[in-house]
């Protein structure tokens, strides 16, 4: 062996000793990841807030990180990740589960959680890992999927119904669609499953009912399902009914006038004015849809009106694992202050976050007058969303691996299938008749339960059956 | 007169050179265009100001070719274009790949040069054993070993280190240029031309190996040099993937170029209506090594058919 | 002379017997070499660079003992990186596998973070490999020591540190300028290659939270293997239902890719390169100008072009040609895939065109005129030239950057990634229509983190291009005259 | 200024393609020693291993008396000029000139002032500056042996320097480096293909044909006594003629059948030293004649031919004829390198009236033609005959000859008692001073260090080595070596000389031992498990040339029977039989299934007997490929 090699691995080698001293969380900083939606207005926040508490003893640098992709990130690699971190609720268990979050244990902050959010949102906040409770996370806004259309070419009581929209659509020409959604993930199309009557806001879907994962909490083969399966699966036929967003963008879409309407959530709001233009667009609740003859199934018969459903979610503060000591009584402080009601409201104001908080709705006026310069949209957009909660279901969070279920292992893309009647892999023609209807809402509520695809040859001959 | 016994017909040459001299042109000249456009189409889009009704400017991507009202806002907005709260982040980006580039320039060019001449002048033990090794690892799909390197990268601080992400940029130049010298097929068939007879003169002549590596080869090889030195340097400018893994998709300050304009249409962050100034920040891009590849295209030519013959 | 009777001739040991026979003989030196070397020899056994100091030879020797003394400390002190270990811990969680993660920190009961499981797999690595180079060292020292010795019995002066210097520029000069490459290669190449190919062994997987204990990672053998190709696990079978598709589309793909290049390149470059034609330079500029360009800006120019409202599907909507906007590149899930794959190859062409015409054009400068005048005498047609002079002389020239580029494409990633991005989605499975090897592997492991499964795929493209590169490459002309041309 | 020798030099490359054989030659000071021969005949490789720049397989260079195999090139103190010059194309010419200088740290005056007296010599100092792209191949020429000029160098090698210029140019260099070695005194090894070169240039000329030596001469000796038929046609332009013949001798003349029948006459003495076999036309033979010495002759002689092509030089000119005569299939019967055989190419000097058509009378120079046997093509006229064959008669244990008969030896008698008639090889060696027979002695020839006597026996001579008392026309009195003659009774050989050498398989082997606490390396040649202890270098070069093999491998050691002695203990062989032969004894030995003669006292009675050799006078041979390590 010659003698330079050596030199070469000894060089390699010390930098290693060297590079590792200089590793590790700095200890005099909190970083903060919000949504990059609301990144001004939180640095100023906090800023305010170091201000007015010159004992706090950290600085607090905030970064934007979008929530969507926040907890991918902190799992790829806990230590690059922030010291609080803001993520939708559904990642709560995975997070939790990983123990890549630490719990809440300020008494005030566990107090304020409690006082100011809905039920739905308190069920999610807490969270067991080894079998006991805890409470893991802050939530500081709600969200809600709405109708957003184009002013232009739908008219506000047109926008109340998915006929509606079919007509408008079918005045501005023989090919435009009436309304499409914004991804084909299970949350962004979800709103037919989620269907409800709309009067007696009544539905034969449990998912998960009481939040826990027995043999009946959860039910997909109801009638109002096999309906609202048939209702969109005629939809997107229809000329002018329901599209997916093409390759170049629901954005793009309306903008070029292939479709007059999407449902989406807050966070699609600025891109859709953007395109359309702040002046035309219109803000309303989920349309409703009536069962026809062809459409109604079993006790959905014919003439009921539907609308569709939400899920009505939380965007939360947690904290990461590594946090200890002062830092972590000090990063509840910043929690405690950042998701207090009154900064909920500055929010909302600065960039349209909906707060999360119960009884905001009412506040909605008061706000309106003492708040000349918000725009009506955004005013609208609050109510849309607030009066979408009765019609909402908060996300079912059992633990970690629940959500995973529902939300992935086939689940969206079996939907997807059956409402499309057509399998890219296997190029044919598929789920033609309320049988098979029956059966692909069977197979995706076994995965619910059991986060695997059923065997075909498994599934009962009899359809609706319970699963265990 | 037509009594005069019928010309026998054969094309004279000058004719059927004149014929097949025109239909390459048009050939030649349709390809060309095929070639152009979507280049002169991002450039034009570059320069696309058009407004829709309420006065904004339109950001995606529009049906026309060519724009109704050319404008410099594109360039003006991609300068003071923000992304992730960090401001004027085009140039920061642009700045961090003129380093990384200069810098892994230097580095792999050398790496390479020398592996090259060792490999095609020098006789040792494990020549043909190294030449196998490096076949073989060239073999394996690169990405794998991507989440290795940030790892190896991290654990000396030059990756994914909160306190100074300035340092993974540092990282991203050691993995590029650490890769490099695996690369010496090019150069070392440029090198196998030069005759065997020059070195072993020089042996002759009482040289070392360093100094006839040095005094006699150096001097002889200035179209290889550049040529690698020219793939070298435009390898920073192209790369996104790796890029990305190695700063950290949240180090948006330190990102290089490619990953940024990648990032502003399709990362979470992305949004369609930037595709103009996507097209502009192209443009950017574009214009520098265009100009370093046309200026240098003798070399370039050079290079790859050495390349290209010795394999 | 009396002939003596030919006994015992040679026979030919085959390789094995002959490696083992030098390893034999390599113990039996090393032996000798202990009994009978000096007392510095003796001592460099133990301590590094005794046998230096011994004769004298202080800075080597201080050399030698200093990486003694770093390696033992590294591999004894643990030092450790978000948690995890190197050293000899790191060889303990390498054996053990499988991490309870969360475990509580003694001092404070705080919950420490889960160790992150592809560190530790690194770091046992990084431990094995700093072992081997421990043992390199202890070899090269004894070896130096007695190197000394012996100087000394033919009565010359051990090599002071400046002549193994200049020995460095001189007779061991391939040493110094291989060097540094193979050191980042070891590090920067070899060991991630070795990452990845543990990786196929044991069940890492970012995000299944699904496996019942929390262990993130342990060894499981070649159960992935079996798994794909079984599809027990619900992941296997979905890998297992795409895994020959998407491998018969790579090597479609390689083969279109590399041939459809390749004789456009000629026939552009003969095209451009016919004599008499004017302007030549600035035809091949509007090709270069493609090559010039970065790759992905290109790309992603061309699949904006051809989006559902970019000028060319307006323009075809324009003519009537179509009714509504076409989906190019699969990027809508029910389009065409085979419009995709095609559209996909025609865009590669566009790509690589440019290139193998450079080269081509640089090769057919240097085809000896004097054929075609031979031809055109023989009154061969301008065709029958093509065929039986250029082509044949610009293929012979070029095989070995025929394979290379064959190779490349079967891994070439950007054009598929940023085009069509795997194409129209396959319900419920990872890999799309377009997808190859490479971009399933990036879905696999960056995009979705299952790493293991990722692995697999990945040996599989290793092995599938090796098996190629060998058949062709040691057969080609370039391998075996490699050196002796010069 | 030195010499040079190589010594069974070899060079066998990884693929076993052996470049060069056993090339052995000793070069004194001041010589221009030519090699040449065809393409890939393992001149250059020879060169470039002299050089240093190629790896010496086995065998021993020695610069003047340094042995130099393992030194570097710059330290061998040579230049070499290349094939294609070697000049740094980024360096002027003088910084190309002085570039070797600056190397070895000479003065930067001293440099100028060589390179200036260099750049004289080869008058080319008003090019001092210019870089070699922008001067003649003449030129680059010269500039490469100023380079040379200017090292001053013990040994000046040249890599066919001249074979990239022009005709005219190539003439005018090759006056100027003979007139450069005259002026410069050094030993030059000049390497080319072209033999006009060879033969213009050469002191001596080394003629290499696929990596064996073929002949090493000065120029004339190998245009008028070429060994074989390979140096005949190579050497001397236009090429020789070669015609498939039979001899036949006709008492004091011998008779030259062609193929096509036409028949010339030689005198005997022309071809008495050629063995008898080929002169009863019983055996076909190849005659070459140069073109010069063949001419055109006015009377009729038994060889006539048609002009088929005249080319007039000037000064000469050279006739391209057919002979006559009817050869049915002419075509087939030229093989590679034969003229056909009935055209004949002819040089004489111009203002001979010939044109084609004409019938012309041809006349072999009979002192000047040449007798290759046609299987292995090497002269059957050698300078010292191979052996001089003769009839005898055996019986009743006495050999009958020369008009004697003479007492055979044991071993001889039991070998041929009942063969009666015996043809007998007798090499010049084997006849020494002594009462048996007597003869005439008709001529002694003076060859070097020779002196070869004629004895009249009949019509035919009988060759011998004499010493410096024995002159023309005494008797001389000698007595045979009868184990030195060869036997033959009907066409199967009776009795075989012996030769000079034994070979023995067996394996090689190293041994430590401690020597006032030092570690001692011998090196033994084992066989028959009998180590025998071989000089120290020769176990270094073994290590080299085989690697680690060499302990593993059989090998072929020969020894010089001369060497082998009877001992108490040593390599044990069964005594098969004794052979007496008179003034000397053998034991034939068998050592483990190989058999060998010994020198041994005829009395030896013991069935089982030890030998013991030296190990200085083993030659190692592989076994696998045919080659000498040492």
């Amino acid at each position: 062996m010659k003698k330079t090699r050596l030199l070469g691995s000894f060089v390699l080698f010390g930098a290693t000793v060297l590079g590792l001293a200089s590793c590790g969380g700095s200890e005099n900083k909190i970083v903060l990841w919000v949504g990059e939606e609301s990144y001004e207005f939180y640095t100023q926040a906090c800023k305010e807030y170091l201000e007015a508490n010159t004992d706090f003893g950290f600085t607090v640098e905030v970064k934007s990180q979008d929530t969507g992709t926040a907890a991918a990130q902190v799992i790829a690699d806990a230590t690059a990740a922030a010291d609080v971190f803001t993520v939708a609720h559904d990642n709560i268990g995975k997070l939790v589960q990983g123990k890549y979050v630490k719990p809440i244990t300020n008494e005030e902050l566990t107090n304020q959680i409690n006082a100011d959010n809905p039920q739905p949102f308190i069920d999610v906040a807490y969270s067991s890992l080894a079998g006991e409770k805890q409470l893991y996370a802050s939530p500081y806004i709600s969200q809600a999927l709405f109708l957003m259309y184009d002013k232009r070419s739908v008219s506000d009581t047109q926008a109340a119904s998915f006929e509606g929209l079919a007509e408008a659509a079918k005045a501005k020409g023989a090919k435009v669609k009436g309304w499409t959604v914004t991804g084909t993930d299970g949350f962004n199309f979800s709103f037919t499953v989620l269907a409800r009557n709309n009067e007696t806001k009544a539905t034969s879907l449990k998912l998960f009912e009481g939040g826990v994962k027995t043999k009946g909490s959860c039910w997909f083969q109801g009638d109002d399902e096999v309906a609202s399966m048939k209702w969109v699966q005629k939809a997107l036929k229809d000329p002018n009914g329901m599209m997916w967003a093409s390759d170049a963008g629901w954005y793009q879409d309306i903008q070029n006038g292939a479709t007059v309407s999407v449902i989406g959530g807050a966070w699609h709001f600025k891109t859709f004015s953007n395109s359309v233009g702040s002046e035309n667009v219109g803000i309303a609740k989920i349309p409703t849809y009536t069962l026809t003859s062809e459409t109604a199934f079993g006790t959905a018969a014919a003439g009921t009106v539907m609308r569709g459903g939400t899920f009505a979610d939380c965007k939360c503060f947690m904290i990461n694992a590594r946090s200890a000591g002062s830092k972590y009584v000090a990063e509840q402080k910043l929690i405690q202050y950042l998701s207090s009601k009154a900064i909920q409201d500055k929010s909302f104001i600065a960039c349209n976050n909906m707060p999360a908080y119960k009884g905001f709705a009412d506040k909605l006026d008061m706000i309106k007058k003492e708040h000349p310069e918000l725009s009506d949209n955004s005013i609208k957009l609050a109510r849309a969303q607030s009066d979408m909660g009765e019609y909402g279901l908060a996300q079912p969070f059992i633990n970690g691996t629940l959500n995973t279920y529902y939300y992935s292992k086939g689940g969206p893309e079996l939907y997807k299938v059956m409402a499309d009647q057509y399998d890219t892999s296997t190029k044919k023609e598929v789920f033609l008749t309320d049988a098979d209807i029956q059966k692909g809402l069977y197979r995706i509520q076994y995965i619910w339960q059991h986060g695997k695809e059923i065997d075909e040859k498994l599934i009962p001959a009899t359809l609706p059956a319970e699963i265990d | 007169m037509s009594t005069t016994a019928p010309k026998k017909k054969y094309r004279s040459q000058k004719a059927a050179k004149r014929a097949s001299l025109a239909a390459s042109y048009v050939v030649l000249t349709i390809l060309s265009l095929i070639w152009i456009i979507p280049i002169l189409w991002i450039v034009l889009t570059a320069f696309r100001n058009d407004l829709n009704e309420s006065g904004e400017i339109i950001g995606t991507v529009t049906s026309n070719f060519f724009p109704n009202r050319p404008g410099f806002q594109n360039f003006a907005d991609l300068f003071t274009f923000k992304m992730n709260g960090v401001e004027f982040v085009f140039l920061r980006w642009m700045g961090n790949t003129l380093l990384v580039s200069v810098v892994c320039c230097i580095l792999s060019t050398f790496l390479i040069l020398s592996v090259a001449y060792c490999i095609s002048k020098l006789r040792f033990k494990m020549r043909k054993g190294f030449m196998k090794f490096s076949m073989i690892l060239g073999l394996f799909p690169g990405f794998m070993s991507m989440i290795a390197i940030y790892y190896l990268l991290k654990s000396i601080g030059l990756s994914g280190n909160p306190d100074n992400p300035a340092l993974s940029l540092v990282g991203l130049m050691i993995a590029y240029s650490a890769g490099a010298g695996m690369g010496f097929q090019v150069a070392k068939g440029f090198f196998d031309v030069i005759p065997n007879s020059l070195v072993e003169s020089a042996k002759l002549d009482g040289c070392t190996n360093f100094k006839i590596f040095w005094k006699i080869i150096l001097p002889l090889s200035k179209p290889i040099i550049i040529y690698t030195a020219l793939m070298a340097f435009t390898g920073p400018w192209m790369d996104f993937i790796f890029a990305k893994v190695i700063i950290g998709s949240t180090n948006t300050a330190y990102w290089t170029v490619s990953v940024g304009l990648y990032s502003m249409l399709y990362s979470d962050k992305g949004n369609p209506d930037y595709f103009t100034k996507f097209a502009a920040g192209c443009v950017m891009v574009g214009i520098p090594i265009t100009a370093l590849f046309m200026f240098l295209q003798r070399y370039y030519v050079e290079g790859v058919t050495a390349g290209a013959v010795k394999g | 002379m009396a002939k003596a009777k030919q006994i015992g001739a040679n026979k030919k040991r085959n390789w094995f017997l002959r490696t083992w026979d030098n390893f034999v003989f390599k113990l039996e030196e090393f032996g000798k070499r202990f009994v009978d070397g000096s007392i510095g020899t003796k001592l460099s056994h133990f301590v590094f660079g005794a046998g230096n100091f011994y004769h004298k030879q202080y800075i080597k020797g201080a050399l030698f003992l200093l990486l003694q003394v770093g390696i033992i400390l590294f591999m004894v002190l643990c030092p450790s990186v978000n948690g995890e270990y190197y050293g000899y811990k790191a060889l303990v969680n390498l054996a053990l596998g499988g991490s309870k993660g969360g475990e509580f920190d003694k001092e404070t009961g705080e919950q420490l973070p889960p160790s992150d499981d592809k560190l530790r797999l690194l770091f046992g690595l990084v431990t094995i490999a700093v072992i081997v180079i421990f043992f390199i060292i202890w070899l090269a020292n004894i070896k130096s020591s007695y190197k000394a010795d012996l100087d000394v019995k033919q009565g010359k002066k051990p090599t002071t540190f400046i002549e193994d210097l200049k020995e460095l520029l001189d007779t061991r000069f391939h040493l110094l300028m291989l060097t540094p490459t193979l050191v980042a290669a070891l590090v920067f190449t070899l060991l991630p290659t070795i990452f990845m190919i543990c990786m196929a062994f044991t069940t890492y997987n970012d995000f299944d939270m699904t496996a019942e204990n929390t262990t993130l990672f342990y060894w499981n053998g070649v159960n992935n293997f079996v798994y794909m190709f079984t599809g027990q696990s619900q992941l296997g079978k979905e890998i297992s239902a795409r895994f020959f598709p998407v491998l018969g589309w790579t090597f479609l793909w390689a083969i279109f890719a590399t041939f459809t290049c390749y004789f456009g390149g000629i026939i552009l470059a003969i095209l451009i390169n016919k004599k008499g034609l004017m302007g030549k330079k600035i035809f091949r500029t509007a090709f270069v100008l493609t090559i010039a360009i970065p790759q992905f800006i290109s790309l992603l120019a061309v699949r904006n072009l051809f989006s559902s409202y970019g000028p060319v599907n307006t323009l075809l909507q324009n003519m009537g040609l179509i009714s509504e906007p076409i989906g190019f590149f699969g990027l809508n899930d029910n389009d065409n895939e085979i419009l995709a794959k095609v559209m996909v190859i025609v865009i590669n062409m566009w790509l690589g065109i440019p290139y193998t015409m450079l080269m081509t054009s640089g090769i057919l400068m240097n085809i000896p005129t004097d054929l075609y005048e031979a031809g055109q005498i023989d009154g061969a047609s301008k065709t029958k030239m093509f065929w039986k002079i250029t082509l044949p002389y610009v293929i012979f020239v070029t095989t070995p950057y025929l394979i290379g580029s064959f190779i490349g494409n079967i891994n070439s990633f950007n054009t598929i990634f940023l085009l069509t991005g795997g194409g129209p989605t396959y319900s419920g499975y990872k890999a799309g229509g377009t997808d190859l090897l490479v971009t399933w592997l990036y879905k696999l492991t960056i995009e979705n983190g299952e790493y293991n499964t990722g692995a697999v795929i990945g040996i599989m493209t290793f092995i599938i291009t090796a098996t190629i590169t060998l058949i062709t490459y040691t057969r080609s002309k370039a391998y075996n005259e490699e050196d002796t041309f010069q | 200024m030195a010499g040079l020798t190589l010594k069974h030099i070899y060079k066998v490359y990884e693929n076993g393609h052996k470049a060069v054989n056993d090339f052995n030659i000793n070069i004194e000071d001041k010589e221009f020693i030519v090699f040449v021969g065809p393409s890939g005949c393992g001149k250059s490789t020879t060169l470039r291993m002299i050089a240093g720049l190629e790896e010496i397989t086995a065998g021993d260079l020695f610069i003047g008396d340094t042995l130099v195999n393992d030194m570097e090139p710059k330290d061998r103190d040579i230049a070499m000029v290349f094939q294609n010059y070697a000049l740094y194309p980024h360096m002027s010419v003088y910084e190309n000139m002085a570039f070797g200088l600056r190397n070895r740290k000479v003065p930067e005056e001293v440099i100028k002032e060589k390179v200036l007296n260099a750049a004289k010599i080869l008058d080319i100092e008003d090019y001092l500056d210019r870089k070699p792209k922008a001067m003649s191949g003449g030129q680059r020429q010269r500039v490469a042996l100023g380079r040379a000029i200017v090292r001053d160098p013990k040994v000046f090698l040249l890599d066919e320097p001249l074979s990239n210029l022009d005709a005219k140019l190539r003439a005018q260099m090759r006056t100027e480096i003979t007139k450069l070695h005259k002026s410069l005194g050094t030993t030059f090894i000049y390497v080319t293909h072209d033999q006009v070169e060879a033969m213009t240039m050469g002191t001596r000329i080394v003629v290499m044909k696929l990596g064996y030596v073929q002949q090493i001469d000065t120029p004339m000796n190998l245009y008028n006594k070429p060994y074989n038929k390979f140096v005949a046609g190579f050497i001397g332009t236009p090429q020789m003629n070669f015609f498939n013949v039979r001899l036949n001798r006709v008492k004091d003349k011998v008779e030259v059948i062609f193929a096509n029948g036409n028949v010339i006459t030689v005198p005997y003495e022309v071809v008495a030293k050629a063995p008898d076999k080929y002169l009863h036309s019983g055996v076909e033979v190849i005659l070459g004649v140069r073109p010069d010495h063949v001419q055109v002759s006015e009377k009729k002689t038994g060889l006539c031919g048609v002009v088929n092509v005249v080319e007039h030089l000037g000064n000469e000119c050279i006739i391209y004829a057919d002979l006559e005569g009817n050869v049915e299939n002419a075509e087939e019967k030229a093989e590679e390198g034969m003229s056909k055989a009935n055209s004949i190419t002819i040089k004489t000097i111009e203002g001979i009236e010939v044109n084609q058509g004409d019938k012309i009378y041809l006349a072999l120079d009979p002192h000047r033609i040449h007798l290759f046997d046609k299987e292995t093509e090497i002269t059957i006229i050698e300078e010292v005959p191979h052996a001089s064959s003769f009839m005898g008669k055996v019986s009743a244990g006495k050999l009958s000859m020369f008009g004697k008969s003479v007492a055979l030896p044991a071993a001889v008698k039991d070998a041929l008692d009942g063969k009666g008639e015996v043809m007998v090889d007798i090499p010049p060696y084997a006849v020494v001073p002594g009462k048996d027979f007597a003869l005439e002695v008709h001529d002694v020839e003076e060859l070097g260090d020779v002196r070869l006597a004629s004895l009249i026996n009949g019509d035919r001579y009988l060759y011998a080595i004499v010493d410096k008392k024995v002159k023309k026309g005494d008797t001389y009195e000698f007595a045979l070596h009868l184990d030195k003659v060869t036997f033959h009774a009907g066409d199967e050989v009776a009795l075989a000389p012996i030769g000079e050498e034994e070979a023995l398989i067996g394996t090689f082997s190293k041994a430590d031992r401690r020597e006032n606490r030092e570690r001692v390396i011998d090196f033994f040649y084992n066989i028959n498990g009998v180590p025998v202890l071989a000089p120290r270098e020769n176990g270094y070069k073994m290590n080299q040339v085989e690697g680690n093999k060499c302990y593993k491998n059989n090998y072929k050691f020969v020894i010089n029977r001369k060497a082998i002695k009877l001992a108490e203990e040593g390599i044990e062989g069964d005594v098969k039989e004794i052979l007496d032969y008179g003034y000397i004894s053998y034991a034939k030995l068998d050592v483990n299934g190989q058999e060998i003669l010994v020198e041994a006292p005829v009395g030896l009675a013991d069935s089982k007997v030890y030998i013991s050799f030296a190990g200085e006078d083993v030659a190692v041979h592989s076994l696998d490929i045919d080659m000498r390590i040492c």
